[in-house]
């Protein structure tokens, strides 16, 4: 069984937010009125996370891209009380719309806040239900929701490799936001092939991850900022 | 017969209630009716269109109702553990409180649950929850806990007012059998009381299994109780949030629970103190103990909130620090240190003092308790959301008209409910108060003096252990 | 006692009366009574009309030109059989309903489990190659617990994810 | 007691009747719910799914796409990965492409103005009616003599659209085909030292220091994936260390954020940093010397044929540019500006690129003239690593034109953008200016605009004046999307097709030097009666008589589009997009001279070159000496000959003294200084005592100046440094902020000489204490839903200036004052 993980390399990050909007279009995620977006109810699956550091003129700002985490060890999964969310066999961690009861306790209890709620029914107006992706459903009131690392994709990509009778290759299966990146800063694969390009960037001395100390082994890997005279990959 | 008449004469007023009825209880349900009318038409515009109707967003996932849920079970509390306490101790005094508290604790417990409901995102799939139940989530501990307490403190407020539901209808067949029993209404209760009743007629065999019934229960009742609260606290407590994972939020929560509680039954029995002109029942003296039990408390919360707040502070994680500095100097403060004087410094200045431990004197604390213990409650639950771990932008929290209306609703309900127990069943368990009058006095000069020394006596057989 | 019993029949009759207004909404009317058992005994595979059934996740419904292949000169002097050239003629596709639905947050593939899965036909759409007028409502209706006792069976994934997005 | 009976047994029965009523609609209900309601189920999606290539247009920047179209509905945008501009990839404003073709926004049909100027009323008519409507109004024009009072404000003048325009003006007999997008500063440097009039390239892959003069690089700059993409390869993909990259600007933007250092710099004195720079290169003698002996003019002292001596680059810097005034004048500590030189000097390839914010200021093309000076000073000029002179794409020329007596006395006109009609790039006009001839009806009346990719009501200085001159053109004529702010003045609104849904060649900017152009085919039907503007004009002139007709002899802008890439069939080079694998063979191929015809006929080319989107050059030929030098020493001149003649030549014209027409120029300098690289004290709109504060209005990626505001996702994502949504914000200093009593989020007044806007101040420590900041793109009053009423527009506060010499837009030039609102 494969284990899925992103590695996103913080120094070739522009900031752009393309992997923001791609998750948006890929993922049918609804815009909120700007009133809404006022109250802190935008929807973003993926999410630039600025931070602005230091007093005028050495100031630096540092983009870092988050989606979820699909946490080895989810801290979400084990609070929800109908099994909407849960860890499936190749580490991603799920969310079933359907199941969800729409308690936010899966919300309250990820430290990375990365599950978002639908406050009404998501609305789009009719022109743009066209463009609606049908391989991903629009989601109810009233349940939780987040990065699924385009598992849909995975499906499909699946599917493909099973028609042509091959096994799934690197790249086969990517989600939205990574093959996106205009500065190539992520990448996707296996970690558990450590062939891979994600399990030896893993393992450079660059990696971290994100509150790393609570032990939520986090399968989304980043790489520092600064320079670096190891092995370097293209996406 | 004889010493029948005589009790019910003394005790006329306790049944008065439910026997009256004036314009007074007609406006006061009006009034609470219409503030419940006003939460349910709240709730269904919720229900309509979803949470979006209320001020929660990302990352403030929680609030008014969480809060509520925490706050309206922590009242629970009031009754039951107190009374099984008092029971368990033989506190001679408790006679006259059990009732009031026993009562407190079964409908608020409901309101708890309610607030539960409120705050789904998908209310009609809540059956979800035993279909599909998850048990390694401490929401699903919450549900068993609650529904075990609600199970046992409904058996345990049922007990004892078997032999009052059967004096209500032996009153009743009195009344009856005068033709003073003319209302459909009254009919009615009266085939209630002795469908209730069981049957009581107040036998030897029947008062011991009742005795032991009671003491069983009261023995349950409290691992029960406060289970219930340390699940409620774990619901927090389980998560890695910062300022909600602490292994001291199951006692401190318990300890806000009977805190919150005996102000809650303070006020309760004030109040009925004051409408149904029971002063003789509810003496200054109950007042003063509850006072007293009251300040032991109080003294632990602060116990507790400062041992909380001083670890977060001295280990200063920077993701705790954030909470904890929104609290005391921050966006919070207001309602932290709201919480700090309703909880600590309005209680302990009353009730330190014999000569302000009135009943006025109580009730004041008790008033403050209430709000100071709703406030920690939200004190506990917003701070730490509005700080997520990430750099995100901060939220704020301010609740809609939709959650004041849902919350006050309840408040209002549970009031009506409450209300409406003591016009249909003795709000003051009459048969405690009489085997108080006839037996208590002899059976407790007769335990002190099996403490003295000296005197070798054999043990009687009182008390609930017995 | 009589008021139970009334309470009764008046809760029977009430049930009963809503089925009964819901009903006919709730039955699926063919345009044109399509006849599956004389297409299948004329020797025509399932993929002659359903096209795309193997290569993708929707079978499809036959186009008009796909019907017009065989009918665009009449094979059987069958009033229903020259609907279609009435159709054509109008330029309309037939507006053929469909009968076999699921919910719209389950997602299923037809060349997954035809193709991949070597699943028959006949195990989700029932007897309908056999059938010789449209029905009104599929013969198989499908819940979650049958497809997860067939995918336990088959020893494929559970995974909530597999079928959920 | 029976009467109680009997009322009993009545409310039971109600109650039970009530109770039957509700039963049957409840159990009706929940069966309803269970089974389908036949009726409803005719929508029977058959999910076919295609691909189809196309290229982006939400920029100028020339990205492929690949669009995924199911059941006939575009539902992703993804980069085409054989495009060599993008490889795959895509921004932000790419991706919400989905949301401006299927915007409920769009213009659905052609529309004409009733009730005369001022109404606010059109109604639908027939493209037949709009297109015969027009070509008679043009055609009454020309009848009347008056074919050049007709103008064109293109948005988009590259490319094949562009061409087209520009030959039905010429057709038509109009010299007003007026471009209205934000010009590149730099081109001036280009022309004047180089005589070069295109746009060049940077080779930034092969740079190792690049030293960017508030160039927005990763900001929207040119092509913005591009330029990710080439930062993602220095900073982890290229062997060897990171190459350096040093902002200088005066807002730590999204590229300063993203450098190796951010220098803080006061407005408009970019150049003189420069210069001092190049002090500390010639000073220290870290110049490419022969570089500097070869190729250049003007370095040295010299001696003209008349034997006048003239003063050399060399002696200007090293006396005027010493490190201790640069620093005074920039505000840029000694220390920092000797620490950078000396990089630049020794960390080769190094490139110097000047971006918007050191150009359009009133000194721009001088501070454009010190940048450009730098990259001959290490004499990096068409080498790997440096500036790049690109090929232009081998569009198939098209024939030429016979115009008639008509256009051709309109097309003597002077144009209207030009203040005196002599030398293309001096004292061009702004678009402000322009409004104002308009108004003044000078130097003639204009009777017709054309407004086309354009919106100059929401960006132009004084916009209202704007509005007023297009209120008093009797005709105009809008072929716009989306009811912006110009096209509400239109009288005739003839909507374009959104990008994806209609041929068309995306150029791509010059960057790579390599000639790349994108080819799009329709990805959808087009939702509504819109048609193609390149259609439209070929139908227009159809209709408008034989000498027009006969100079489009194509039916459609497909057939333009295959006419003119004929041209890259027949360059024999470049290929059409293929994998980089496959590419890099024929590349080396192509180096080595070599040339394998890759189709045997245009046909089969076509059918490529749609299926994989496009066509490029493959590989950049660097050290073209002879080419890159067109000026009269056949040099790079740091002493501008062209300068000087053309000048003179004017001053002469005039009859005035040379000097007459420098105080003219608000020129400053005076004799050799002025053809030289220099520095010319910025101006500004404002008295620094009454507004304290630099206005610097800056471009945001996601908002392409305008056109993205209208699409919500970029409203969502628009000030992520900031925690802004959907509104416009003022950055402002903590400091200063903390002096004028603002808090984070305040509203504050931002007033200047010319206007006064309410906007929420946002602390940023990343902008200097005297300036304050405010995006582009926001504060539309119309545009859409969304757009709309949606934050404030820095226009309204820029006043109308410019740079005389370069005729660049002064949009960095006005002084503001802060108050709480």
């Amino acid at each position: 069984m494969p284990r899925w993980a992103m590695v996103i390399d913080l120094d070739k990050c522009t900031g752009c937010q393309a992997c923001v909007i791609a998750c948006k279009a890929e993922n049918n995620i609804p815009f909120v009125s700007p009133e809404q977006a006022a109250m802190g109810r935008t929807i973003s699956w993926m999410e630039v996370i600025p931070i602005v550091e230091g007093e005028y003129p050495r100031v630096r700002v540092r983009y870092i891209p988050r989606p979820c985490m699909q946490c080895d060890n989810p801290p979400c999964t084990k609070v929800c009380p109908v099994y909407a969310t849960f860890k499936n066999e190749e580490g991603l961690v799920a969310q079933i719309y359907p199941r969800c009861i729409g308690c936010r306790y899966c919300t309250a209890a990820c430290p990375y806040t990365v599950k978002y709620f639908n406050w009404y029914a998501p609305q789009w107006p009719e022109e743009m239900r066209a463009c609606l992706n049908p391989d991903v459903s629009t989601r109810p009131k009233g349940v939780v929701e987040k990065c699924t690392f385009c598992h849909h994709r995975l499906q499909k990509a699946k599917e493909k490799a099973r028609a042509e009778q091959r096994e799934l290759r690197e790249g086969d299966y990517v989600p939205a936001c990574v093959q996106s990146c205009p500065a190539g800063a992520m990448f996707f694969g296996d970690l558990d092939d450590p062939m891979s390009t994600v399990a030896q960037l893993a393992r450079s001395a660059r990696a971290f991850r994100l509150l790393d100390d609570l032990g939520t082994e986090p399968k989304v890997i980043y790489l520092i900022e600064g320079e670096w005279y190891g092995p370097r990959k293209r996406a | 017969m004889d010493r029948e008449r005589e009790h019910n004469e003394a005790d006329a007023k306790l049944f008065a209630p439910m026997l009256e009825t004036g314009r007074p209880f007609y406006l006061t349900v009006g009034v609470l009716l219409a503030l419940v009318l006003w939460g349910i038409y709240a709730w269904l515009t919720q229900y309509r269109w979803g949470l979006g109707v209320t001020g929660l967003n990302r990352p403030v996932y929680w609030g008014f109702y969480i809060t509520n849920f925490v706050f309206f079970i922590g009242i629970s509390h009031a009754g039951t553990l107190v009374s099984a306490i008092l029971r368990l101790c033989q506190a001679e005094w408790r006679r006259s409180i059990t009732r009031s508290a026993e009562v407190i604790t079964v409908l608020v417990l409901f309101f708890g649950v309610a607030n539960i409901l409120a705050d789904l995102g998908r209310p009609d799939r809540v059956l979800n929850v035993i279909k599909h139940g998850q048990f390694h989530s401490p929401l699903l501990w919450d549900v068993t806990s609650v529904a075990t307490y609600l199970t046992a403190s409904s058996i345990y407020l049922y007990l004892p007012l078997i032999p009052d539901l059967a004096l209500l209808r032996d009153k009743l067949q009195m009344l009856q059998s005068e033709g003073r029993l003319t209302s459909l209404f009254m009919r009615f209760r009266r085939r209630l009381y002795a469908w209730l009743a069981l049957g009581w007629t107040g036998t030897e065999r029947q008062q011991r299994r009742l005795n032991r019934a009671i003491s069983v229960m009261a023995v349950l009742v409290i691992p029960i109780a406060v289970s219930v609260h340390t699940v409620v606290s774990w619901v927090f407590a389980m998560t890695i949030q910062p300022m909600w994972h602490s292994t001291i939020f199951g006692p401190y929560f318990v300890t806000g629970a009977i805190f919150s509680g005996i102000a809650a039954l303070i006020l309760a029995m004030a109040i009925i103190r004051r409408v149904y002109h029971l002063e003789e029942y509810l003496k200054p003296i109950h007042f003063n103990h509850l006072g007293v039990l009251l300040l032991v408390m109080t003294l632990l919360w602060l116990y507790f909130t400062f041992a909380e707040h001083l670890t977060s502070y001295y280990g200063a994680e920077p993701a705790h620090m954030r909470v904890f500095w929104t609290k005391v100097t921050g966006r919070y403060a207001p309602e932290f240190w709201a919480m700090v004087v309703c909880c600590f410094i309005i209680p302990f200045s009353l009730l330190s003092r014999r000569r302000t431990r009135t009943i006025t004197g109580t009730v004041i604390a008790s008033v403050a308790v209430i709000i100071g213990m709703w406030l920690e409650r939200f004190t506990i639950v917003v701070p730490t959301l509005v700080n997520p771990r990430l750099p995100y932008e901060r939220g704020l929290y301010s609740p809609t008209w939709v959650e004041v209306a849902i919350t006050v609703g309840c408040f209002a309900m549970f009031i009506l409910l409450y209300v409406v127990f003591t016009k249909l069943f003795p709000i003051i368990s009459i048969w405690e108060v009489r085997e108080g009058r006839e037996r208590a006095l002899q059976e407790a000069a007769e335990r002190i003096k099996t403490y003295l020394p000296g005197e070798e006596v054999e043990e009687v057989g009182i008390g609930v252990l017995s | 006692m009589n008021r139970i019993l009334l309470f009764t029949v008046i809760l029977v009759l009430a049930v009963g009366g809503g089925y009964l207004v819901a009903r006919p909404f709730s039955e699926v009317v063919q345009p044109i009574a399509f006849n599956h058992k004389v297409h299948i005994d004329n020797g025509l595979d399932c993929s002659a009309c359903h096209e795309r059934y193997s290569q993708a996740a929707v079978a499809g419904r036959p186009k008009l030109t796909t019907c017009l292949f065989c009918h665009e000169t009449p094979l059987t002097e069958s009033p229903e059989e020259e609907k279609v050239r009435q159709y054509a003629e109008r330029g309309e596709e037939i507006p053929w309903r469909r009968l076999t639905r699921l919910p719209a947050h389950v997602y299923f593939s037809h060349r997954r489990h035809v193709v991949l899965g070597g699943i028959a036909c006949q195990t989700c759409h029932g007897h309908i190659g056999q059938s010789t007028s449209p029905p009104s409502r599929p013969e198989i209706q499908l819940k979650m617990n049958d497809c997860l006792a067939c995918h336990r069976q088959h020893g494929v994934t559970t995974d909530c994810n597999a079928c959920h997005r | 007691m029976d009467g109680t009976t009997f009322k009993i047994e009545r409310r039971e029965f109600l109650k039970l009747l009530a109770g039957a009523t509700s039963g049957m609609m409840l159990s009706g209900y929940a069966f309803n719910k269970l089974t389908p309601v036949g009726q409803a189920y005719t929508d029977w999606p058959e999910r076919i799914e295609r691909w189809v290539p196309s290229v982006c247009l939400q920029c100028s920047g020339g990205c492929g796409l690949m669009a995924r179209v199911v059941d006939g509905n575009v539902v992703k945008l993804e980069g085409n990965p054989l495009h060599p501009v993008n490889r795959g990839r895509l921004c932000p404003l790419g991706h919400a492409g989905l949301q401006l073709v299927y915007n409920p926004d769009r213009i659905k049909t052609p529309m004409k103005r009733v009730g005369g100027k001022g109404s606010t009323q059109w109604v639908s008519i027939g493209w037949d009616e709009a297109i015969n409507l027009l070509a008679e109004r043009l055609g009454e024009l020309r009848e009347r003599g008056q074919p050049h009072s007709l103008i064109v404000l293109d948005g988009r003048p590259t490319g094949l659209m562009g061409a087209l325009w520009e030959r039905f003006c010429q057709a038509y007999g109009t010299p007003n085909h007026l471009p209205t997008d934000e010009p590149d500063g730099m081109r001036i440097a280009h022309r004047f030292m180089q005589g070069l009039d295109q746009l060049f390239g940077y080779d930034l892959e092969n740079a190792n220091y690049i030293l960017s003069f508030g160039c927005q690089l990763l900001d929207g700059w040119r092509s913005p994936v591009q330029l990710a993409r080439t930062y993602g390869y220095l900073r982890q993909e290229r062997p060897g260390p990171r190459a350096k990259l040093i902002q200088i600007e005066r807002r730590l933007s999204p590229t300063a954020a993203r450098s190796d250092e951010w220098i803080p710099i006061r407005p408009g004195t970019e150049g003189a940093l420069a210069l001092g720079i190049a002090y500390v290169l010639i000073r220290e003698e870290l110049y490419d010397r022969r570089f500097i002996e070869q190729y250049t003019f003007g370095f040295d002292d010299w001696t003209d044929a008349r034997g006048q001596h003239h003063k050399g680059f060399r002696r200007l810097v090293l006396e005027r540019y010493r490190p201790e005034n640069v620093s005074a004048i920039t505000g840029v500590p000694v220390d920092t500006l000797i620490r950078i030189a000396k990089q630049f000097a020794t960390t080769r390839p190094a490139v110097a690129i000047g971006g918007a914010e050191a150009t359009l200021h009133s000194n721009g093309a001088f501070n454009a003239l010190a940048i450009h000076a730098l990259n001959a000073l290490v004499g990096n000029l068409d080498l790997p690593g440096g500036v790049l002179i690109g090929e232009e794409i081998p569009f198939k020329r098209w024939p030429p034109i016979n115009s008639d007596a008509v256009a051709r006395e309109g097309r003597r006109r002077p144009r209207l953008d030009r203040a005196e009609g002599d030398a293309p790039w001096l004292d061009t006009l702004p678009l402000e200016a322009l409004g104002e001839r308009i108004l003044n009806g000078t130097p003639y009346e204009v009777q017709a605009v054309f407004l086309y990719a354009s919106n100059p009501v929401f960006s132009t200085p004084t916009s209202a004046r704007f509005a007023e001159a297009l209120e008093r053109v009797p005709l105009v004529v809008s072929f716009a999307s989306f009811m912006d702010e110009s096209t509400a003045y239109a009288d005739l609104i003839l909507p374009d097709h959104t990008y994806l849904e209609k041929w068309q060649d995306g150029p791509a900017p010059p960057l790579s030097g390599v000639p790349t152009l994108g080819v799009a085919q329709p990805v959808i039907e087009p939702l509504y009666e819109t048609r193609h503007t390149g259609d439209v004009i070929l139908a227009l002139a159809r209709r408008m008589g034989e000498t027009l007709a006969a100079a489009f002899p194509w039916t459609d802008f497909k057939e333009v589009l295959m006419f003119s890439v004929r041209g890259c069939y027949e360059a024999r080079y470049g290929r059409v997009f293929s994998e980089s694998f496959e590419g890099a063979f024929i590349r080396q191929l192509q180096e080595r001279g070599w040339w394998i015809p890759q189709f045997s006929s245009f046909e089969a080319f076509w059918e490529e070159l749609v299926k994989r989107g496009g066509w490029s050059g493959l590989f950049h030929e660097y050290g073209k000496w002879g080419h890159i030098f067109r000026t009269p020493s056949k040099r790079f001149e740091f002493y501008s000959q062209r300068l000087k003649a053309e000048l003179e030549a004017r001053a002469e014209r005039r009859g005035q003294p040379l000097d007459a027409l420098l105080e003219e120029l608000n020129i400053t300098a005076r004799g050799d200084e002025v053809f030289l690289p220099h520095y010319e004290p910025a101006r500004f709109a404002g008295d620094e005592s009454q507004y304290p504060f630099h206005l610097n209005p800056f471009h945001v990626l996601v908002l392409n100046s305008g056109s993205g505001a209208n699409l919500p996702w970029m409203q969502e994502i628009v000030g992520l440094h900031v925690h802004v949504k959907w509104d416009s914000w003022l950055e402002i200093h903590p400091e200063t902020a903390r002096k004028l009593g603002i808090a984070d989020g305040d509203w504050v007044w931002v007033e200047s000489p010319y206007g006064k806007v309410r906007i929420r101040a946002k602390l940023y420590p990343g902008s200097m204490p005297e300036v304050v900041n405010i995006p582009l793109g926001l504060g539309h009053t119309a545009s859409g839903r969304w757009a709309s009423g949606r934050g404030v527009n820095p226009y309204a506060l820029i006043g109308p200036a410019a740079d005389r010499l370069g005729g660049l837009p002064a949009r960095y030039a006005t002084r503001v004052k802060i108050s709480k609102a």
